[in-house]
């Protein structure tokens, strides 16, 4: 059994394994390593900041669909300053990739964050370009190409930490957003983030959520998720980790195969919370049975 | 008789203790499981080894990924070697528990929450609840009287009553009203509470009643705990999907709650 | 009970109710009707057609995977021609609404095939754009406005018969493509198609469809299509058919509520061959139930 | 004994007859749910009143929205008051079948399919299975020692037997092969076979097989009918999900087959 390797590397940084916390599924991780060591995953990714933190949305946030789930946090977070001052540390306790997830709503903002956290203790930025764009009308970020470059530009400049650029499936074409990021000085990008949804209650006749629309995560969207890994993986030069809607060790070596360097697992923790833990077990275990002596043999064997 | 039921995912690297609490997602076995009035179940399933005070709760789950999200039921009922749970049918998942047998495996993790602060009341205390916002507050009696507090409890129900004589052991007085008029007083259980002749006032329930339970104890100088409900993913704090905003700024319903003292709420 | 309306209307043409057969999920409705009378859906919408007919794609065509499944069916179909001669005879048994689906690859196709349909005798037209364009490097009709509004400007030339647009998910902007359409000269638009999607078969390493990708359909994408739905109907004054994973009666109120005319029924029917006559008795209860007399009342209370 | 369970939805409108059979979608009731070795069971059920042929087929289901897609499981016997299905639980759906207990609800789509042209054979006919090929051999060996047609059975396992009992009354000569050699020729099932010896050849298992059969039949001279498995959605024939290229054009495995002439195959 342990003569499994399942050691990857993504732009530079050493997971000892490829299962990352998905950023806001997992907190800062200590809510979860009150039920199992988190520090055996390969890394977390901290819960999505902004530079001045953020209270986060009103009324309803979450809500169950088949086989996934919506969202509608709208980046409740204590701001980078705070992180820097408490999350840091406390996440540093696990002794894993340490991954700072960073939102925002305008350049300064990003450029700003991103820069004070490049000289912080953290292992690498996972630059979340899917926020609303106050100053191009709400269009987030990570729709078009062009706007995603522009950032990724600029934070690139002020990051000396690896960064990696996290996609929205709501890009109007998900492989030219990558080529962008890529072009822009990405080290690595990760996707996906949830898809734009909406839910009806019928009986008030109304949207569910607030903001109307909401994310979807979870197993449901698991097959689309797959295939944008797949098309950006056949495109881009630098690693790509996949995710959504990965719930087991057979899903991790799909998104492996179709090229992904390393996974994140987000709505599954709430299904099972120890999951991460167990799909690293039973990862071992498939890989044994597979016949896979080390995880980077089987990378984008589906290309 | 077996007390703890650990599962094949128990195998944990390290337990961590809070209070006197520890944490656990685990799979235990289905006790019984009764219909005891229309809608409304008890269900009573081993329970592990952490000690749970009135007012927490546990996420709940007896599906795989059928469904994407564990469910919150209070603790009705903590027995020293069962956990007891009291629920109304309402959807997907309810009707999922609605269908456990004897024997059926169940995955429980909790106990979650603050509870109720019991610890720090003393006299007589009131506890008020509403539908499915009764079945917190049993326990909550139950610990209360064994401190020596002198409880009463005003329990309020659309129709067909249910839990009063779980409340009767514990309880000098026991009010009852209906909508329906069918028994106790017709109309809201609100119009029973006097919240002067009280210390505290403990209540859970629907939020329009809470409110009211609250604005009554606020007029009185009578100090009030309400249980609130969220729609929640994790239930332990992680997600941020149960924020609230308080006077105190966010807090989580799952972690920080369910209990709050009605002063620090914002409605 | 009866005195629900459910009778809708979309471009002229007046459906008994808002219930569609999805094209592909129900043949020409003979084999449903052994089953049930499908005479008592709003209308079927035919098989996708091509002009000279397919024989569709090889290997494995459907598959099962969370909340849903895949097809790489390919658009088998006997040809308009043979459809005309034979397909409508038969569909026309059933007394309800005939509307014929068909789809191209290039544009020569699209017109040939549309200036026979609308010849022919059938109630509506439902152009399927999301086929690849063989001339455009097999990039589909559907993911540019400017493709799409080319070829429906060019079909609307020689379609008599109301026109019904039908859009892909996998368009780069849904709201830009439902303009352009709309601008092209559709009388009414229908979306979602399916969601370009992928699985691999971890044991043979290898993506389990031969063409990698396929089309994504059933409960797992209702809350995106809800939402692309929503964000249309706010965009268009023409009327919109909505489908995606709709399994219920709920769910046709939930789209109804977010502006859709009326609704199309897909995957369902593979769940619950009877499916189509379930929703519509569901739908008059739950109407009884939620106190509304009259369908078109809730049209878009949610926009 | 109930012998025709109609349930809720089987309101229909009007009742279509093709060749005697009735297709109908209907939920019936578990009569018992064995396992009979290792990961194979057999499931029998109410049946309803259309009359079925051997090598036609069900699409099953125990499940609502759970699992997308009904599953196909032939006809293992057709009894006057109950279908048999015997199957190998592979996957999510087979599992959910191997739970079902006594009494519970089960939803049917069938009978599906051609069936073997049992009526257009004479004299001496093998049928050659492998696996869960085996099970629909058994009602048709059945039925055409019922017509007086003498059928010898070739039976291929991997390892653990099954079904062999089941064949026996219909059978002059029932062969097995075992891949491990644990019982019977130790190989495959078609070293066994002499096609020369028989009017017509009956095969149902591993696509592998089956073209091993046809390619032996038509050396042979032999008539050959190979039932083929195809993943389905609708198993009605509307959704062409299961559609196979044959010499004479496109076929749908679950309407105009599942059972082929070899000679109609390409492979
Ligand atoms: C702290 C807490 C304690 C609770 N204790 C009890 C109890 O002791 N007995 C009892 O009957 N009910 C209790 N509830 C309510 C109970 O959690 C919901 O009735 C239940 O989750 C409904 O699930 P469902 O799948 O049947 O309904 P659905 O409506 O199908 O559920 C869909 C989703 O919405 C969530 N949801 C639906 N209704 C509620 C609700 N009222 N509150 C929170 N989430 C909801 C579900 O958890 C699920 O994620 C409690 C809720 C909370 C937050
Ligand atoms: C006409 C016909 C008759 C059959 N008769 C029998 C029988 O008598 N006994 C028996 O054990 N099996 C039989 N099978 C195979 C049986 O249908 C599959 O083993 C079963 O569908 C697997 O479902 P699952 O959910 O357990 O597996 P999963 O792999 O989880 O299923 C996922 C999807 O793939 C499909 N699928 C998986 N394997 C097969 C397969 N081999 N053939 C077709 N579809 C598949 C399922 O139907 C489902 O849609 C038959 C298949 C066909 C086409
Ligand atoms: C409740 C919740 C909160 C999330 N918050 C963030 C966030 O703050 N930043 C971010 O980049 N992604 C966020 N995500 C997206 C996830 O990290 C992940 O990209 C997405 O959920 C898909 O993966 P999954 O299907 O495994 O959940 C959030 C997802 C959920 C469900
Ligand atoms: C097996 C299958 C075949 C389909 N074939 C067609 C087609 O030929 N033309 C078309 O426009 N849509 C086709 N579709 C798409 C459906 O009509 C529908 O748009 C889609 O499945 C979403 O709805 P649903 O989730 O209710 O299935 C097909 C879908 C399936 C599942
Ligand atoms: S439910 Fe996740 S923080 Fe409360
Ligand atoms: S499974 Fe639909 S046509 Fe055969």
């Amino acid at each position: 059994m342990e003569n499994v390797n399942l050691s990857v590397k993504v732009a530079g940084v050493s997971f000892k394994n490829p299962i990352i916390a998905a950023s806001g599924t997992f907190g800062f991780g200590d809510e979860y390593n009150e039920l199992y060591n988190v520090g055996c995953l390969g890394g977390i990714s901290s819960k999505g900041l902004t530079l001045h933190g953020k209270d986060g949305n009103e009324g309803i946030r979450v809500w169950e669909t088949a086989s996934g789930m919506m969202n509608s946090v709208g980046l409740q977070n204590p701001g980078v300053e705070h992180f820097i001052q408490e999350g840091i540390a406390q996440m540093r306790r696990f002794g894993n990739v340490l991954i700072a997830n960073m939102g925002g709503h305008s350049m300064d903002d990003y450029i700003t964050g991103a820069s004070m956290l490049s000289n912080a203790d953290i292992d690498m930025l996972e630059l979340n370009i899917s926020c609303p764009n106050v100053k191009s009308g709400g269009m987030a970020f990570g729709i078009k190409a062009e706007v995603a470059r522009e950032v990724v530009k600029e934070v690139r400049k002020v990051c000396a930490k690896p960064l990696m650029v996290k996609l929205s499936p709501n890009a109007e074409n998900i492989v030219d957003m990558a080529l962008a990021c890529e072009e822009a000085g990405a080290d690595a990008l990760s996707l996906v983030n949830t898809f734009q949804a909406m839910a009806i209650d019928i009986h008030k006749r109304k949207p569910v959520f607030n903001n109307v629309y909401a994310g979807l995560s979870g197993a449901a969207i698991k097959p689309i998720a797959l295939r944008m890994v797949h098309s950006v993986c056949k495109n881009v030069k630098v690693p790509v980790v996949g995710m959504g809607g990965i719930y087991t060790a057979e899903d991790v070596l799909e998104f492996i195969m179709a090229g992904a360097q390393a996974v994140q697992i987000g709505t599954v923790n709430f299904n099972n919370p120890l999951a991460g833990r167990i799909i690293l077990d039973d990862l071992v275990r498939l890989c044994v049975k597979e016949g896979i002596a080390d995880i980077n043999e089987i990378r984008g064997v589906c290309l | 008789m077996i007390i703890f039921l650990f599962s094949q995912f128990d195998c944990l690297d390290k337990l961590f203790q809070h209070k006197n609490q520890i944490m656990r997602y685990f799979e235990s076995k289905v006790v019984s499981n009764e219909q005891i009035t229309g809608d409304i179940f008890v269900l009573r399933v081993f329970r592990n080894q952490a000690e749970a005070r009135p007012g927490q709760f546990y996420m709940l789950k007896s599906w795989d990924t059928e469904l994407t999200l564990m469910r919150p039921i209070s603790i009705f009922k903590a027995e020293p070697e069962e956990m007891w749970f009291m629920y109304r049918v309402v959807g997907a998942g309810t009707q999922r528990f609605s269908e456990l047998q004897l024997g059926l495996p169940i995955k429980l993790l909790g106990p979650c929450g603050n509870g109720y602060p019991y610890e720090e009341l003393k006299g007589k205390v009131a506890v008020l609840g509403g539908g499915v916002g009764i079945p917190p507050l049993c326990e909550t009696a139950k610990t209360l009287k064994n401190q020596g507090v002198s409880v009463d409890a005003f329990l309020g129900f659309k129709d067909e009553l249910f839990a009063v004589e779980d409340f009767k052991p514990w309880c000098e007085n026991v009010y009852i009203s209906t909508e329906t008029g069918i028994e106790g007083h017709k109309g809201f259980v609100t119009d029973l509470l006097k919240p002067g002749q009280y210390d505290a006032v403990l209540t859970c329930g629907p939020e329009v009643m809470m409110r009211k339970v609250a604005a009554m104890c606020k007029e009185a100088g009578t100090t009030c705990y309400c249980s609130l409900e969220h729609r929640m993913a994790c239930g332990i704090g992680a997600c941020l999907g149960c924020s609230i905003r308080t006077k105190n700024g966010m807090k989580r319903v799952c972690k920080d709650g369910p209990v709050f003292n009605a002063e620090d709420l914002l409605w």
